[in-house]
């Protein structure tokens, strides 16, 4: 027989102005199987909590509705209450007496009708309440980060540094992603490798830090606090342990007409390769697909010169399977190639490149040392032209979003140019100038002002080649629409910034979403930029959307908090509103005749197979089982099931069903 | 075989000989043109200046008059009337209560189902597939092939070949033994509807086509579309003396070149016609 | 001082412009790469994203001002500015409704004259046979702008090799042609 | 026929199954299902066009369970049940040996679930021009009139449940009828709990029915219950693209696409 | 007889429109009083035999609403419910049950204005429905059966 006590709010004059809250008291105490029933000023306050603990044991309370404000609000304070006064915490319900009745209708009648109607919903809820413990789950104090750019590395240095182990994957030969193959980096100018090289070597180093350089992610399985993950190891051809890093080998390898990636296709490398001088680890990879071995079946250059016998050209790939408590998406972004612009040539001028292009030309490590010449000729540019949201805010070509930091960098690229070429005369067409962060706007206005870089508000319309010139066709819209051209002996374009290829495959076997752009989705805009929509997984950096340096970073400490956060603990607890699947004597043992259409049904795969087996092992039914690690309680599975075996804690048939009859049968 | 045919109307008067070389060819591969009986003008760039109803008005009656005949396939060589016949059957399309309305303005029943074809659609599907053995003189020169607006914009209506440089052309004359110029205003505008009312922008417009044909050592412009021709071939003293200089690069239509490389004698292609002398 | 509309939905020719076409210049957001590509826009008196601007304000001032604007009859259709612009913004069909408005409201730039002449000779000529017959068109064209001179060398040439037939090719349903230009004539001054 | 009893008492002779499901002269001009464990009795075994009844719903029951591995005579919408039960984990390969008869009445074998598969696909699930035209009329009537011919037939039915027990896809353990916690359905047959029951029912069928009208036929009172279920076949076509039974297919209850018609959301 | 009172019950997700009604509060927005309401955590839970229940007991509209498509709190709650949803309602409207009493919606946690400009027009067309006698004939004799015993 339950025992309920009712507590009335006035909320100050914020309830008791519009409903008769005594009445509302005296009702519910008319209710059957309510003990206890009475109104007070502030039931949040602690003279008002204590009223509560009160009659919980003076009474015996079997459960507690609290008509007060909005249970989004104070249902933490009022279940606090209860628990210290020895009442199951999930034995205490809200009617939103307050958002949902006085703030919201007018001093009547029918008002105090209407609060009397929803405490006695919910005292019939509550009287089917179930107490519940919270669930605790056991957690793996290892994360796995997935991908070594800025945004890998910090985050793992961080979380490495609060003494729990990482694993950091990198699909590349070497970490450092974008960030390295930058020149300076806005708004300070200083060089970008210089402060990035002493932090991949940190990684390396580190103690709670494993690395693993061309490796990928297979596959995942499990939960928060305890996903398994499978890592591919690709093969590298070279034993890692046996090389010494002496690079004989990249200067013997006779196939040495292979575009170099981290420079953008602007110089070449070896078949035998690391990607560049700072790399970590500083050790050779065979690109299998260049290498003359592996296509023709011989050469073995490499391996006849190799001191140490480090060359192993049957080495497997390997599969290393790993337990991890968290896994933290780095794995960054990429950006449009030229060949994505019809009116700006489809890619066939060489002298019109991407600004990541530009930033090798200008990287004191890059082909041309430093030096801003053409691609083409090599001749030093007296006039170049930066074209702005190239690819950016285009509906036409499929991506309306801005893509945030080619603002910034055309504006440094145009700076460092003049910088380097003093003579020369550089032009910025742009549709509107993005420079919004600390010292970024004045950094813009330096370039314009300073270094007189000509900025004209227009989009090009079209660039072609004439005598080893390229035409550039603008307009000058401050000046109504005038038609501008400039005959330019470079252009570059500041491309779109995009979601990686594969980046769809990642987030599906991860079971994260991801927008229309395949940027992983964030689980809120505001209040979870770095959650996902799965417990357990996090993001940072431009894997989301495109993001600078500074931003990435702190991103990645971010990530790094919420998994020092949640490997705080040996177990974490969580809400125990979630699905299970009945249970019931033999021989019905479940009333689930698993059919597992509710499989689909449950956006967090959280719904799996147990086979129910006799003594002898003898398999009796399979029924579906709720994984409470992954379910997140929204009971889709609940309302989809035919035989009503799935229930819903918190929310369960019952309950719903008796609030509805309780606020219609009056 | 038999194919529909939507002349229009420049091509029976000041480019008779983009018909004659037309049907020179088809002659020689044994199609057989069907003009539409009775069909009407297009409407060109007037109509849908002045009057959008008419502008699709006029079209439709074409189109109308087609499928009276019958006929599932027409082949219009005038890229502007090409442009405006597409256009008509693509608006109407995408609205059927505008459909509706043209159909009552026309009084005749209209599907809009036909397959149109510019001249060089037609060339690839019926000519090129068995062209090699048939080719008697190639035709040895450097040539700037010329797209102009109608042929390729907007792609979304006409879905033929890209906008920004095209190829469509430049890959058939290669295939008659030209080589084809990569040059920058395969696809600018000549100055089309303005030819006579704003004469001096012609002058300009079409001056920089030929100054840059020129100065990447063009020997011939080619172009599929009478519009172009009329303003590139003559208007040539207004494009000169814009140039300040004499140029004497022809130009030929397709089907001309095409005709020249099927041994078609010059007469049946119409090329005494042209007023910038054509000189093999 | 004008009013400035663009914040909420589009006022005068704007609204009717999207009922009319469709096409729904809120989308500009003047990035000015048709004026750009336009191979007019160096003759135009408004460049091609100051006309769509003019617009979007719904300021009827401005409106009529591109309404009286020569660039609305410069514009060639040449469809450069659709193919390029970044919100497919039908530019060619905004200047086909500009032009339709303009010649109602008899706003037509003076500028324009010859021009519009031709389209109406144009269309004359086809009203009158079904089709064109370039020969009545100059002839026609020149009685309406008085410019006998123009072009006099060429029409001999012309004749000589055979592209100006005298005898107009007339068409047999002249009546259908008639109506369907009556039909749609309504808001059209000949 | 022949080949059939050939075929059914090869089966049992061989021990590869136990029993044999199929048809046999019932009273008068009747059929009835039979349960065969005799290879002496595949004699008894017959079709034709009187031979409607979905057997498959025996395959669920654990009366037939427990006596051993069956052959099962399976006409189109016996084998569409087959997969859907299939697709709803309840049938694998090797639970029962098919006596597929083509809709021309032909004996064909199927070795797996995926050939029976192909095989009913070649035939699309379409509404009697009959049934059709009853339900363009209900169609046509207004809410008023319709939810007064419903009240009407359904007011008889007195929940013998012959509908549920006939019913293939009626396989659940435990029915909802049967909760009482909460009590979804009121026990008494009066005209909510009826409408409430058939409402449910036909919900419970969506995306899952396969047509094969033995509810209907079940029903001592002839009431039409499987209009709803057909009614229901026809929006999700319409709604929802092609209605087919396939083993590999999310049920389009528990399944969606983010595309789907809200016209009517606000 | 005093002026008819709808009874409309709405049964709505925790994340958004609940969430979204409290709002309405916060801001001070004024409407009916004739709704109440029912929370769900998702509207992936909300069951239609309760809506079939909620009209069996003598409501005369009902609101069903959640967090509009792709804010689902639990990424595709809503998704499935929709689904759900138009079949029930294609149902409801073959049984002649009627589908104008009943209000689907989609409204945010930011949507204050709209919950309260729903649960007003809502109240507006039911009062010109009038009660939803159809339905309350049917289960009053339900209520007869259980008073005889």
């Amino acid at each position: 027989m339950s025992r309920i006590g009712v507590f009335i709010c006035h909320c100050g004059e914020n309830i008791s102005a519009t409903v008769d809250v005594a009445r509302v008291a005296k009702a519910a105490s008319e209710i059957e199987g309510v003990v206890h029933s009475v109104d007070y000023k502030y039931m949040c306050s602690d003279p008002g909590q204590s009223l509560i603990k009160q009659a919980i044991k003076e009474k015996g309370l079997t459960g507690v509705v609290v008509g007060s404000c909005s249970p989004r609000m104070h249902e933490p304070t009022f279940r606090r209450a209860c628990s210290e006064a020895g009442l199951n915490p999930f034995l205490c319900e809200m009617a939103n007496l307050r958002e949902h009745c006085s703030w919201v209708h007018e001093k009547n009648e029918a008002t105090t009708e209407k609060a009397i109607d929803l405490i006695r919903m919910m005292v019939e809820k509550v009287k089917l309440n179930q107490p519940l413990r919270e669930i605790k789950v056991p957690v793996t104090k290892t994360a796995l980060v997935i991908g070594g750019g800025i945004a890998g590395i910090q985050t793992s240095l961080d979380i490495a540094n609060t003494g729990h182990q990482v694993i950091l994957i990198e699909k590349e030969p070497s970490i450092g992603g974008h960030m390295s193959q930058l020149s300076e980096t806005f708004p300070t100018l200083d060089c970008s490798q210089c402060i990035l090289t002493p932090r991949m070597v940190e990684v390396a180093q580190h103690p709670n830090i494993t690395l693993y350089t061309y490796a990928e992610l297979e596959s995942v399985s499990g939960f928060i606090g305890n996903f398994k993950a499978k890592i591919r190891k690709k093969a590298k051809s070279v034993d890692e342990k046996l090389c010494t890093g002496c690079g004989l080998c990249t200067t013997k390898c006779p196939n040495k007409k292979i575009p170099n990636e981290f420079n953008e296709g602007l110089g070449l490398r070896t078949a035998i390769y690391v990607p560049f001088p700072q790399a970590v680890p500083n050790k050779p990879v065979i690109d299998k697909k260049n290498c003359t071995y592996y296509q023709k079946g011989k050469c073995k250059v490499c391996e006849k010169f190799c001191p140490t016998k480090a060359i192993q050209y049957d080495q497997p790939d390997e599969i290393l399977e790993v337990e991890v408590g968290a896994i933290i998406l780095a794995t960054g972004f990429t950006v449009k190639k030229v060949d994505f612009f019809p009116e700006y040539g489809y890619g066939k001028y060489p002298d019109v490149i991407t600004g990541l292009q530009f930033e090798r030309l200008a990287s004191a490590s890059g082909p041309t040392l430093g030096e801003i010449r053409r691609p083409s000729d090599g001749k030093i540019p007296e006039k170049i032209v930066f074209v702005a949201c190239a690819g950016s805010r285009d509906p036409a070509k499929g991506i309306p979003y801005c893509s945030k930091i080619c603002c910034m960098y055309t504006a440094k690229h145009a700076m460092l140019y003049q910088h380097k070429v003093h003579e020369g005369k550089s032009y910025v067409f742009y549709m509107d100038i993005r420079a919004a962060g600390k010292n970024y706007d004045e950094f813009v206005r330096r370039a314009i002002e300073e270094d007189h870089v000509n900025y004209i508000r227009g989009r090009v319309s079209r660039i072609y080649e004439k005598d080893g010139k390229y035409i550039v066709k603008g307009a000058d819209t401050l000046l109504g629409g005038r038609p501008v051209e400039i005959e330019a002996d470079m252009v570059v374009l500041a491309t779109a910034g995009v979601s990686n290829e594969g980046a769809e495959e990642l987030a599906q076997k991860l079971h994260v979403s991801y927008d229309p752009y395949k940027f992983f989705a964030e689980a809120h805009p505001k209040l979870k930029p770095i959650e996902t929509n799965t417990a357990g997984i996090f993001l940072t950096g431009a894997c989301q959307s495109p993001k600078d340096i500074p931003e990435t970073v702190g991103m990645a400490s971010g990530a790094a908090a919420k998994v020092a956060a949640l490997f705080s603990k040996d177990e974490m607890t969580r809400e125990p509103l979630i699905a299970v699947v009945n249970r019931q004597a033999p021989p019905l043992f479940s009333t689930c005749v698993g059919c597992f259409l509710c499989q689909t049904a449950c956006p967090y795969q959280a719904i799996e197979r147990e086979e129910i087996r006799d003594r002898s092992g003898k398999l009796i039914k399979t029924v579906a089982k709720v994984n409470p690690g992954l379910c997140q309680g929204c009971g889709t599975c609940v309302a989809f099931c035919r035989s009503k075996s799935i229930d819903i804690q918190g929310f369960s048939n019952e309950q719903m069903y008796s609030e509805v009859m309780a606020l219609l049968n009056d | 075989m038999v194919l529909g045919f939507y002349p229009g109307c420049s091509l029976k008067g000041s480019s008779r000989e983009y018909t004659e070389s037309v049907i020179a060819i088809t002659r020689k591969f044994e199609i057989e043109l069907k003009e539409i009986p009775d069909w009407n003008c297009c409407g060109a760039t007037a109509a849908h200046n002045l009057n959008k109803e008419l502008s699709l008005a006029l079209p439709a009656r074409i189109l109308a008059l087609a499928e009276k005949e019958g006929m599932k396939e027409i082949l219009i060589p005038c890229a502007a009337c090409y442009s405006r016949l597409a256009t008509a059957q693509y608006e109407l399309n995408k609205d059927p209560e505008l459909k509706e309305k043209v159909i009552k303005i026309i009084g005749m029943p209209y599907s809009g189902d036909m397959v149109l074809l510019n001249v060089i659609q037609m060339l690839d599907k019926y000519i090129t597939p068995n062209l090699e053995e048939k080719i008697i003189e190639p035709y040895l020169h450097k040539v700037a092939c010329y797209y102009g607006c109608l042929l390729v914009r907007p792609y979304n209506i006409l879905k033929f070949d890209r906008e920004e440089d095209p190829q469509s052309m430049d890959i058939l004359v290669k295939k008659l033994g030209a080589e084809p110029i990569d040059w920058a205003f395969k696809t600018e505008c000549c100055g089309g509807g303005l030819s006579i009312s704003r004469t001096s922008t012609v002058g300009r417009l079409s001056g920089e086509i030929i100054r840059d044909a020129r100065d990447r050592k063009a020997e011939a412009i080619i172009v599929a579309c009478p519009m172009c021709h009329t303003n590139l071939d003559m208007r040539r003293p207004e494009i000169n003396n814009y140039l300040g200089a004499k140029v004497s690069i022809p130009v030929l239509y397709i089907t001309e070149v095409l005709g020249l490389a099927l041994g078609i004698d010059r007469k049946s292609l119409g090329l005494e016609r042209h007023f910038v002398k054509v000189t093999n | 001082m004008m009013e400035i509309h663009t914040t909420d939905k589009p006022q005068g020719l704007g609204s009717a412009l999207k009922q009319q076409t469709d096409v729904d210049l809120q989308k500009c957001y003047q990035c000015g790469k048709c004026s750009a590509g336009c191979p007019l826009s160096s003759e135009m008196d408004y460049a091609p994203n100051y006309i769509m601007r003019m617009i979007q304000t719904g300021d009827s001032e401005l409106e009529e001002k591109a309404l009286r604007s020569l660039t609305i009859w410069l514009c060639l259709s040449c469809e450069m500015c659709y193919s390029r612009c970044p919100q497919s913004i039908d530019i060619p069909k905004v200047m086909d409704f500009l032009r339709e408005k303009s010649l109602q409201k008899k706003m037509t730039n003076p500028e324009a004259k010859k021009i519009i002449a031709f389209h109406k000779s144009f269309l004359k000529s086809i009203e009158k046979t079904g089709r064109l017959n370039e020969l009545d068109l100059i002839i026609d064209y020149k009685t309406r702008v008085f410019d006998l001179l123009q072009d006099v060398s060429l029409a001999p040439t012309m004749l000589a090799k055979g592209k100006l037939p005298l005898l107009p090719e007339k068409i047999k349903d002249r009546k259908g042609i008639s109506s369907i230009f009556l039909k749609t004539s309504k808001n059209n001054s000949k | 026929m022949d080949e059939l009893r050939k075929r059914a008492h090869e089966l049992l002779q061989s021990g590869e199954v136990k029993l044999v499901i199929g048809y046999e002269q019932g009273n008068g001009n009747k059929v009835r299902p039979v349960f065969i464990t005799n290879p002496e009795d595949t004699a008894k075994l017959i079709f034709d066009s009187r031979c409607v009844q979905n057997l498959a719903v025996y395959l669920s029951k654990p009366e037939v369970k427990t006596i051993g591995k069956p052959a099962i005579v399976a006409t189109l919408p016996v084998l569409r049940t087959i997969i859907q039960l299939a697709s709803e984990n309840q049938l694998t390969d090797d639970s029962a040996v098919i006596l597929g008869i083509t809709p021309d009445g032909a004996l064909r074998n199927f070795s797996t679930l995926e050939e029976i598969e192909t095989f009913i696909n070649q035939f699309e699930i379409q509404l009697e021009e009959r049934d059709k035209k009853i339900i363009e009329q209900i169609n046509q009537m207004t809410p008023e009139e319709r939810w007064k011919f419903w009240v009407d037939t359904l007011t008889p039915c007195f929940k013998c449940y012959a509908c549920r027990a006939a019913c293939p896809m009626c396989y659940c353990t435990k029915c909802t009828v049967e909760q009482n916690q909460p009590q979804w359905i009121p026990v008494p047959s009066h005209q909510l709990g009826n409408l409430e029951w058939h409402f449910m029912r036909a919900m419970h069928m969506a995306g899952r029915c396969v047509d094969c009208g033995a509810c209907a036929r079940a029903c001592p009172i002839s009431i039409p219950l499987n209009l709803l279920t057909k009614k229901m076949m026809e929006d999700m076509k319409a709604q929802f693209g092609e209605y087919r039974i396939a083993i590999k297919k999310g049920n389009p209850m528990s399944t969606f696409k983010p595309e789907d018609s809200e016209t009517f959301i606000r | 007889m005093s002026e008819f009172e709808p009874k409309i019950v709405a049964f709505v997700c925790n994340w958004c429109t609940y969430a979204g009604a409290d709002l309405t509060g916060t801001s001070r927005i004024k409407y009916a009083s004739n709704v109440r309401i029912v929370r769900f955590p998702c509207t992936g839970r909300i069951d239609y035999m309760l809506l079939m229940k909620a009209f069996g007991e003598g409501a005369d509209g009902i609101i069903v609403s959640g967090c509009h498509p792709n804010d689902c709190h639990y990424t595709s709650g809503n998704f499935h419910a929709r689904r759900r949803w138009i079949v029930f309602r294609n149902l409801c409207d073959f049984m002649g049950i009627d589908i104008r009493r009943i209000t689907f919606s989609w409204v945010s946690a930011a949507e204050g204005a709209k919950w309260a400009d729903l649960v007003n027009s809502t109240v507006a067309t039911i009062r010109e429905l009038g009660p939803y006698e159809g339905y309350q004939n049917i289960s009053n004799y339900l209520k007869k059966e259980e008073n005889h015993g």
